[in-house]
């Protein structure tokens, strides 16, 4: 008898605590739940701005997007998803997420932006494995090397000068280290080349998504 | 709302939880802590008190508690602590100043002359070591005491004497090499 | 524990039984955040308030619990803490949220809140559990910032660089560049540097309690021998 | 008449710790000239400053221990630490990095742990890792060996470089350094190019020789005579580099069996990189090693293991350094775990065997 | 038979010594001169020491036994020469410790007479028991170093079935040659010895194991044994390894088994003992004569004249060291055995005793390098005949770690010194497992101490206890009885109950005494301090 | 079958949880003084660690995810976690007082060990399944018994080192563990 008092006293106290506990956790994530889903998507978007400033398009980035199957020359081995710039009505830019393979040691995640016609916005590193202090210089924020592919496009240098210099080509290499420039040097011309390919197919695919979406509703809205 | 599921959640689950362990510490219920036994076994068993505790047994359980440190019973020098941290798993600690080594072990005997046969002494000694009945001379069974000097201060004439254990080539020592300095510390 | 001597509590957290250095609990967050001051602050603060919160709550509460559910309740107070500061910063301080990562959440197993509760706040009352907690988050951060100091220096030869991730645009001037173009000494900042990092502190603060100690024992010596001087 | 005591025995003996150590420098000799001649002064300058720098380390550590100095500063371990960290730096690496691969060793690696005996870890390896973690760039400064094409630098050239930093106008960084041929393989082998395609490249094919790169393999082959002739005489213990080489040339065998294009074959792994010098000179370190007999040869087998792995998979082209020290934190399990058969004894009753499948050896 | 016929294996590790035999092989044995004083410690072996016969001023015989044994593990001492107790007490004894042990003093009277000796002309008229008895009363102990009981040897316990005898005779440490004249001189004493304990043990066979740099000792005994052809007896050339001569270690050469660590030779049907015992055994059971003298080598670069001499035990080693023309002046080390096992003495005002088979003599060495820490080079490991790792020992012991130290086998721990001798560190490795061994079986005294410390202590606290309650009950019985007493004056009725004889009231009765009686000592003392 | 093997080999090398991602350090330094103790200390956390990673995965699909309270999960792990472990404290104390010498005594300790918790968070992080969150705990676990065994044998041999006084203790440990972090920054890149 006593010992089932002593049992549902333990219950008890734990579950008085658990309801405390949940309530002032409860109204915190009432409090915070917009304000932190707003700052996830500003991160992201703070991300987007880096290779794509707000000035250069009016939409709403974040939600413009269509996703893409795996595909080997992304790099990408799970569906993806490609962000679609606008500036009024045109599409102006994308930005790919591309993942580097040959890296020094494993994989290089980028985000590579190109303009509609080809150029390319900008190239940002998203996450890498390369050696601290020797091929992590492409990250913006150890050196502006990134930058230098800022306007480069397929033929602008030349088909065959996107390499790194030791290999004949147009872009620097950091001393010490060939190998990771030479990866994304190859990543960002292969998602070039991808672009220039499937520009219209990502164009259509694009516009079939809205087309759905405004048949279905209103325009604007994210399309899965 | 959500709020409202969170809550009940959470809670039907903690009251599952709760009942749970309390039904498992009524049904699994153990006594005894082995510990302070093991302790007690490692100490000298002089029952001086110099630990500042009444004895062995409760210096002991003060350890087990973690109330008091290891290196607090001067009898056992450095080699009971030494034990000590062995079987508590903790650092070593050197002793307190004065008794860096191992101190020497001594008996005390009764200087049969001056002995006025009091018994006060017999009433100290924690483990019987001392021999004599009321008014007559006492003395100490030199195999039985353990050297705590607790008799040494109720002896009203002061014959009560410390001596060092004798030693016999059978229960000599060698000692550590001196050029302790390239060697590794104890 | 009926008198209460808040000097000694205060030294205690701060100094002598000092979470990190001589208690050795929390050091996952202390060893894997401090690449910059600013980390180690923010988490330091967190950590504070976490500290003080829960002892508070643990002190308030601590005739009722029986020992079989004491740790679950305990957890559980610390976790509900942790969470609603997670989710404070991750609403307001959402950059230094993102920096500190898993070792937000990873608060509620830093030993030595649980060591807290369980030690001191489960047997003292309110306000000295509340200081306890206090100066203990102090000490702990104490050696956070002292560690990102070091490593920041060492690894990036800066100093309260990412400010602004704590205090706001305001402070994205205040870091302090030491050398100008430093190429980085990279083992400071990477995992064998925080250890060694940290042996080195410990290492320091035994200095400081050596000499400390022989200067007691010498001015102990000296007023004895001053005293038999007069005598 | 009063006699000086002493325990037994009573025989005096002239075995001595630095007689050891200089047996040791002494067999590091020839393969050091060999390095000297394909590679230039690079290694003769950073030697000395090494030397120097661990001598003066060694000598503030001792005298802020409060330890005799003159003993332990003439045991020669310092100065072979030195060395040996030097042959494994870039000939070209810059001052300042080898005093703070040396400085690391000295003190931290040893001193702090209490200098000659007590140090778990190889000192001059943790120099080297530090400094390999921290300034991978500087580390990339290797020079090609004696080589056509290439440029050899003059004394004067090589100090200005290591103590000025500034190269010597006519030349490029590219120009005078290259990468070693262990790493070029890696490199290229990232590159999907076949063994056979980067032996017969344009660029890097010269630098193979006939099996372990241009003048490695003539380094190497110093060491391992040296390396012989030292176990021989029985001052180091020939079970470590027999199995460390026995476990690489297993391994390397297996792999490249299996698929011979993409694997770099047994003797270009043997003869590259430090693998001599590692097996008889550094993965030998008494202090640090396994000190069983069955212990030295998982010890040394580990090694082996590792150093291919890092070598195959990892990010570092030798994996050398961390093969040693990850071996060199399980030496006390190892020793733990294969004592020997005390005589009397049977072989089962080992007293303490709680084996856990989580121990690695 | 010949000796290359038979198969020897090895032990791990030893060493090979440079021998320095042949400085004092030149001369034959040589007698010492009579003493005027023999010391004679009463204890000089393993085992119990024995009770004293003699009192001082005792005039005793020459063979005379001056102490007999009262435990089985223990051995007599006798006079060495006839004369006159003329103290009993504690002098320096030869031993590493330098401390006093009891001493039996002589004065000789220069007569050497002998007491009655009972010789045994026929063995075989002799049970093995009583052969035993012989040789205990002979006070043999053994030679070969360990001075282990003889009697205890050769009484393996009725399980045990001893195969093969062996004769240690290899000598291994360096500069000792006393068994090597022995056999050399004694051969025929040597092989009537071996024929008595083969018989008291049954042995099968016997084997005479000497190390092939002793040729000459081979040659006297293989003569002997042609002579008197004897087939059960075999002299074996053993390699002159140290430590060949360890017990476990010969054992392991002649016959490849090992002697388990916790057992000892007759578990494996066998039983060593050395050439010395040999002769002793036989000079006590076919002469009768007690163990009173032994060869001793006097040897070392710091003596003149090194030679072997045969001593009267209790003999001073400065006569014989005089004797053998004194110290070179730059002696500086006096050793009591070998330089790889012996221990050092702070004089040489020490008796000879019957473990000391030789005293060597060392002049200043060299400067030698300074001992450095242990670089874990494994050169002990490789040479301990014990298979065990020196340096874990030596790690474990200087940190007195001595769990783990035991957990090493410090125990099995010949103490042989080889390992010592090839450390590059030069670490006085021995002593620290000396110190380790010691210091374990000193812990082991006071724990033994200590348990029955606590045991006591404890007794006291329950006594105490009790008769706190006794004194509470006996107030509370009292007042009962007082009642009970109105009661039964009331009722006019006496009761007495107390006089049934329970134990445990008996108890407390006596325990009741005991409190008046300190009472009453309390009281005494009060008056007395009062005055 | 190969990607578990390279969740092995990650969580027990690469990304060790000890000596590269930081976690359970605390009874990485306070258990590791001893062989034995870290031995027991070892199995306990593989235990625990094991066991942790599969009731998170239960909780977070069956509990957070159905009734959309992810933000509870950290209470919702640890609550969990405490209570498993106690349980099985008082079941091994009971049931088998050698299991409990071996083990029992530690499990206490274990409920603050980031490691724990930090492994549940991560599963949920990383999108695991439920075999990819039993192999990852269980790589977890078994990369931290690893280094706490090899560490406690560094350890008891640098107890008896000539190590200078103020190193004593932990700050010697301290740099100890960054030597071994050192020797495992030699297996960046194996696993990508
Ligand atoms: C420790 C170490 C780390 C390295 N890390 C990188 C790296 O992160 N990225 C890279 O491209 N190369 C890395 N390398 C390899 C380069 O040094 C390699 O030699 C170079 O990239 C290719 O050689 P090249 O410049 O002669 O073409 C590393 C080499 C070492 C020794
Ligand atoms: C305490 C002790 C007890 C012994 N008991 C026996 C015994 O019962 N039977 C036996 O044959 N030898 C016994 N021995 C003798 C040993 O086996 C051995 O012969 C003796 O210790 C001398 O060997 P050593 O000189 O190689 O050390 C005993 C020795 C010692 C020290
Ligand atoms: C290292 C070592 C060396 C020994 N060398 C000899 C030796 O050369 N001759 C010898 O008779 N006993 C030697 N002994 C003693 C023997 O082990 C053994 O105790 C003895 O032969 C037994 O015979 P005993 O009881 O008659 O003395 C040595 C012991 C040890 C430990
Ligand atoms: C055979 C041998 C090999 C050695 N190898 C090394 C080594 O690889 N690295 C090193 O720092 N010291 C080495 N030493 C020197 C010395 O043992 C080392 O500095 C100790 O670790 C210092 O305690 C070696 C010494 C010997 C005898
Ligand atoms: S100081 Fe030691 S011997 Fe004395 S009572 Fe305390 S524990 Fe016992
Ligand atoms: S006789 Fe004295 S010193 Fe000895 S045990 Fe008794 S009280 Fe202690
Ligand atoms: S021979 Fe000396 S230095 Fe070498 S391992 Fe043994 S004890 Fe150590
Ligand atoms: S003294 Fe002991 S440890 Fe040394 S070699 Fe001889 S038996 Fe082995
Ligand atoms: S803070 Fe990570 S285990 Fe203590």
């Amino acid at each position: 008898m006593n010992n089932k008092r002593y049992i549902l006293v333990s219950g008890l106290i734990l579950g008085l605590f658990a309801i405390v506990g949940t309530a002032l956790v409860g109204v915190t994530h009432q409090v915070t739940a917009d304000k932190i889903i707003d700052n996830e998507r500003l991160a992201l978007l703070r991300k987007l701005n880096q290779i794509l400033p707000s000035e250069k398009y009016d939409n709403d980035l974040l939600h413009t997007t269509i996703s893409l199957d795996a595909d080997d020359r992304l790099g990408q081995k799970e569906t993806s998803t490609i962000y679609i710039a606008k500036r009024g009505n045109e599409i102006s830019a994308m930005i790919f997420p591309v993942i580097a393979g040959k890296g020094y040691s494993g994989e290089i995640k980028m985000l590579v932006g190109i303009n509609i016609d080809g150029t390319l916005a900008g190239v940002r590193i998203v996450s890498h494995k390369e050696t601290p202090g020797l091929g992590d210089a492409m990250e913006i924020e150890k050196s502006d090397w990134v930058l230098g592919f800022n306007g480069k496009s397929l033929n602008e240098p030349a088909e065959n000068k996107w390499k790194v210099k030791r290999d004949g080509g147009a872009f620097d290499q950091f001393t010490g280290a060939t190998i990771t420039p030479r990866a994304v040097v190859q990543a960002v011309h292969l998602c070039l080349v991808y672009f220039d390919r499937h520009k219209k197919e990502l164009i259509e695919k694009y516009n079939k998504q809205v087309k759905l979406s405004v048949s279905n509703k209103k325009s604007g809205e994210p399309v899965k | 709302m959500s709020i409202l599921i969170a809550i009940i959640v959470l809670a039907t689950i903690s009251v599952f939880f709760g009942l749970l362990l309390g039904y498992t510490s009524v049904k699994f219920h153990v006594e005894g802590d082995p510990v302070v036994d093991k302790i007690d076994a490692l100490l000298p068993q002089t029952q001086c008190g110099q630990c500042t505790y009444p004895g062995c047994r409760p210096y002991a359980e003060a350890i087990a508690a973690g109330e008091a440190n290891i290196n607090q019973c001067p009898p056992g020098g450095e080699t009971t602590m030494l034990a000590l941290s062995e079987l508590l798993g903790v650092e070593p600690i050197p002793l307190d100043s004065e008794h860096a080594d191992d101190p020497e072990k001594t008996v005390v005997y009764i200087d049969e002359q001056t002995c006025i046969g009091c018994t006060l002494c017999i009433q100290a000694c924690p483990v019987d070591a001392i021999l004599g009945a009321a008014k007559q001379m006492h003395s100490i069974i030199e195999s039985e005491c353990t050297g705590c000097n607790l008799c040494i201060p109720p002896c009203p004439v002061d014959c009560i004497h410390i001596i060092p254990v004798k030693i016999e080539p059978e229960t000599w020592r060698w000692s550590l090499p001196e050029s302790t300095d390239t060697s590794p510390k104890a | 524990m009926s008198d209460t001597n808040y000097n000694e509590i205060s030294k205690n957290g701060l100094w002598n039984n000092n979470v990190a250095l001589v208690q050795l609990l929390g050091l996952c967050p202390l060893l894997a955040v401090t690449g910059t001051v600013i980390n180690g602050l923010g988490l330091g603060m967190a950590t504070l308030l976490t500290l003080v919160l829960s002892n508070a709550v643990v002190s308030l509460i601590r005739h009722w619990v029986r020992p079989e559910v004491r740790v679950p309740v305990f957890v559980l107070i610390i976790a509900s803490v942790v969470t609603a500061i997670e989710l404070s910063m991750n609403a307001w301080l959402y950059e230094l949220y993102t920096v500190l990562g898993i070792f937000i959440p990873l608060i509620v197993t830093n030993c030595g809140i649980l060591a807290r509760a369980e030690a001191f706040a489960s047997k003292n009352s309110l306000l000295p559990s509340m200081l306890d907690g206090l100066m203990m988050g102090l000490g702990f951060t104490f050696v956070l910032v002292t560690l990102g100091a070091i490593r920041e220096i060492l690894g990036y030869g800066t100093l309260f660089s990412n400010a602004h991730l704590m205090f706001g645009d305001m402070a994205r001037n205040w870091t302090w560049v030491f050398v100008e173009d430093y190429s980085g000494f990279l083992l400071a900042i990477l995992p064998p540097g925080a250890f060694i990092g940290m042996g080195l502190i410990i290492a320091l603060k035994n200095v400081i309690d050596t000499h400390n100690k022989k200067k007691q024992t010498i001015s102990a010596a000296q007023a004895v021998s001053a005293s038999e001087a007069t005598a | 008449m009063q006699f000086k005591t002493a325990s037994s025995p009573h025989i005096p003996q002239q075995n001595s710790v630095q007689g050891l150590m200089f047996k040791v420098l002494l067999a590091m000799v020839p393969g050091t000239i060999a390095m000297i001649v394909f590679f230039g002064w690079g290694v003769l300058i950073n030697i000395i400053l090494a030397s120097v720098v661990a001598l003066s380390a060694e000598a503030l550590m001792l005298w802020i221990r409060k330890r005799p100095i003159k003993p332990y500063i003439t045991d020669g371990s310092a100065i072979l630490t030195a060395c040996l960290l030097v042959l494994a730096l870039p000939q070209l690496a810059p001052w300042w990095l080898t005093v703070i691969g040396t400085l690391f060793a000295i003190i931290v690696a040893k001193h702090l742990y209490g200098g000659l005996g007590f140090n778990p870890f190889n000192p001059a390896m943790v120099g080297y890792i530090v400094v390999i973690i921290s300034f991978p760039k500087e580390m990339t400064q290797w020079v090609p060996p004696l080589l056509e094409g290439y440029t050899q630098l003059t004394f004067t050239e090589t100090l200005s470089i290591i103590f000025g930093g500034d190269l010597p106008l006519a030349y490029t960084w590219d120009a005078i350094t290259m990468a070693t041929p262990l790493d070029t393989v890696k490199t290229q082998l990232g590159l999907e190019l076949s063994i056979n395609e980067i032996e017969n490249h344009k660029e890097y094919g010269g630098i193979f020789g006939s099996v372990g790169g241009f003048g490695w393999e003539w380094v190497n082959g110093l060491f391992l005579a040296t390396g012989c002739y030292l176990a021989v005489k029985g001052i180091i213990d020939w079970r470590i580099p027999a199995g460390l080489i026995a476990a690489l040339l297993v391994l390397s065998n297996t792999f490249a069996l299996y698929d011979y294009a993409s694997f770099t074959p047994p003797t270009f792994h043997l003869f590259s990189g430090g693998i001599m010098l590692a097996a008889f000179f550094i993965a030998t370190d008494p202090v640090t090693a396994a000190t069983t007999t069955k212990g030295r040869w998982l010890y040394g087998a580990g090694i082996g293991v590792f150093i291919f792995i890092i070598r195959t998979w990892g990010a570092y082209p030798d994996g050398i350094a961390f093969a040693v020290i990850l071996m060199n934190m399980a030496a006390p399990l190892l020793d733990y775990y294969t004592m020997p058969r005390a005589f009397g004894h049977s072989w089962t009753e080992f007293p303490h065997h709680h084996k856990t499948d989580d121990d690695d050896e | 038979m010949t000796r290359s016929s038979r198969q020897l294996w090895h032990f791990h590790g030893g060493l090979k010594l440079e021998s320095n035999k042949a400085i004092s092989t030149q001369s034959p044995i040589v007698k010492a001169r009579l003493p005027k004083r023999l010391i004679l410690p009463v204890q000089q072996h393993i085992g119990e020491a024995g009770a004293l016969l003699v009192k001082k001023g005792d005039k005793v015989l020459k063979g005379q036994a001056i102490t007999q044994s009262t435990e089985y593990v223990s051995a007599p001492v006798h006079a060495s020469s006839s004369g006159t107790v003329i103290d009993i007490d504690e002098y320096p004894a030869p031993h590493p410790s330098g401390l006093n042990t009891l001493c039996v003093v002589i004065e000789t009277d220069g007569e050497d007479k002998w007491t009655e000796l009972q010789p045994t002309h026929y063995i075989n008229t002799k049970s093995p028991a009583e052969l035993r008895q012989l040789i205990r009363k002979a006070g043999i102990v053994g030679l070969g170093g360990a001075a282990f009981p003889t009697a205890v040897k050769v009484n393996p316990g009725p399980q045990a079935h001893i195969e093969t005898l062996i004769i240690n005779g290899a000598e291994c440490e360096p500069y000792i040659s006393c068994d090597d004249m022995l056999m050399r001189e004694y051969a025929t004493e040597l092989i009537s010895g071996c024929g008595i304990i083969q018989y008291m043990v049954s042995a099968t066979h016997c084997l005479i194991t000497v190390e092939d740099n002793k040729p000459e000792a081979i040659k006297a005994i293989q003569a002997v044994i042609n002579e008197q052809a004897l087939h059960t007896i075999e002299v074996v050339s053993i390699p002159t390894i140290y430590p060949t001569g360890g017990e476990k270690q010969l054992i392991k050469v002649l016959t490849q088994k090992e002697v388990p660590s916790d057992g000892f030779p007759s578990d494996i049907g066998l039983l060593v003992q050395n050439v010395g015992t040999a002769v002793a055994v036989h000079k006590a059971i076919v002469l009768g004569e007690p163990l009173i003298s032994r060869i001793v080598t006097v040897t070392g670069e710091g003596v003149k004249q090194p030679q072997n001499m045969e001593v009267l035990i209790g003999t001073s080693m400065s006569e014989l060291i005089e004797q053998s023309g004194g110290y070179h002046d730059d002696a500086c080390k006096l050793i009591m055995g070998g330089p790889m096992m012996g221990f050092t003495l702070q004089t040489d005002h020490l008796p000879v005793i019957k473990g000391c088979n030789c005293l060597l003599v060392e002049n200043t060495p060299e400067e030698t390098p300074a001992t450095m820490p242990c670089i874990r080079c494994g050169a002990c490991a490789s040479v301990c005949p014990a298979q065990l790792l020196p340096q874990q020992l030596f790690w474990m012991a200087s940190s007195k770690n001595f769990e783990l130290v035991q957990d090493y086998h410090l125990f099995d721990c010949i103490e042989c010194g080889c390992c010592a001798q090839v450390c590059p560190s030069q670490i006085p490795l021995v002593q620290y497992y000396r110190f380790a061994k010691t210091e374990i079986w000193s812990q082991e005294r006071d724990r033994i101490k200590s348990d029955h410390a606590r045991v006591r202590h404890d007794f006291r606290q329950a006594r105490l206890e009790l008769e706190k309650k006794e004194r509470a009950e006996k107030l509370r019985k009292k007042k009962e009885l007082l009642e009970k007493k109105k009661i039964a004056e009331a009722a006019a009725k006496n009761d007495t109950p107390e006089t049934e004889i329970d134990p445990k009231k008996a108890a407390i009765e006596a325990a009741m005494k005991r409190v008046q009686d300190k009472k009453a000592a309390k009281q005494n003392n009060n008056t007395s301090s009062d005055e | 079958m190969t990607e578990y093997a390279l969740i092995l080999i990650s969580t027990i090398w690469v990304n060790n949880f000890v000596l590269v991602k930081f976690l359970g350090l605390c009874p990485f330094m306070g258990v590791s003084r001893k062989l034995e103790t870290a031995i027991g200390m070892a199995l306990a956390t593989t235990f625990v660690l094991t066991l942790s990673s599969i009731c998170s995965y239960l909780v977070n699909e069956f509990i957070l995810e159905p009734f959309d309270i992810m933000y509870l999960r950290t209470i919702m792990f640890i609550l969990v976690i405490a209570v498993v472990v106690q349980f099985t404290e008082m079941i091994v104390h009971k049931t088998s007082p050698l299991l409990y010498n071996v083990l029992g005594i530690f499990l206490p300790l274990i409920t603050t060990n980031c490691a724990v918790l930090g492994v549940a968070l991560l599963n949920i992080q990383k999108d695991n399944n439920f075999l990819e969150s039993v192999f990852y705990g269980f790589g977890a676990a078994v990369g931290f018994s690893m280094v706490l065994i090899l560490f406690s044998g560094i350890r008891e041999r640098i107890a008896v080192a000539d190590v200078p006084n103020v190193f004593q203790g932990t700050a010697i440990a301290m740099i100890t563990a960054g030597i071994m972090s050192l020797a495992f920054m030699g297996f960046i890149g194996l696993v990508n």
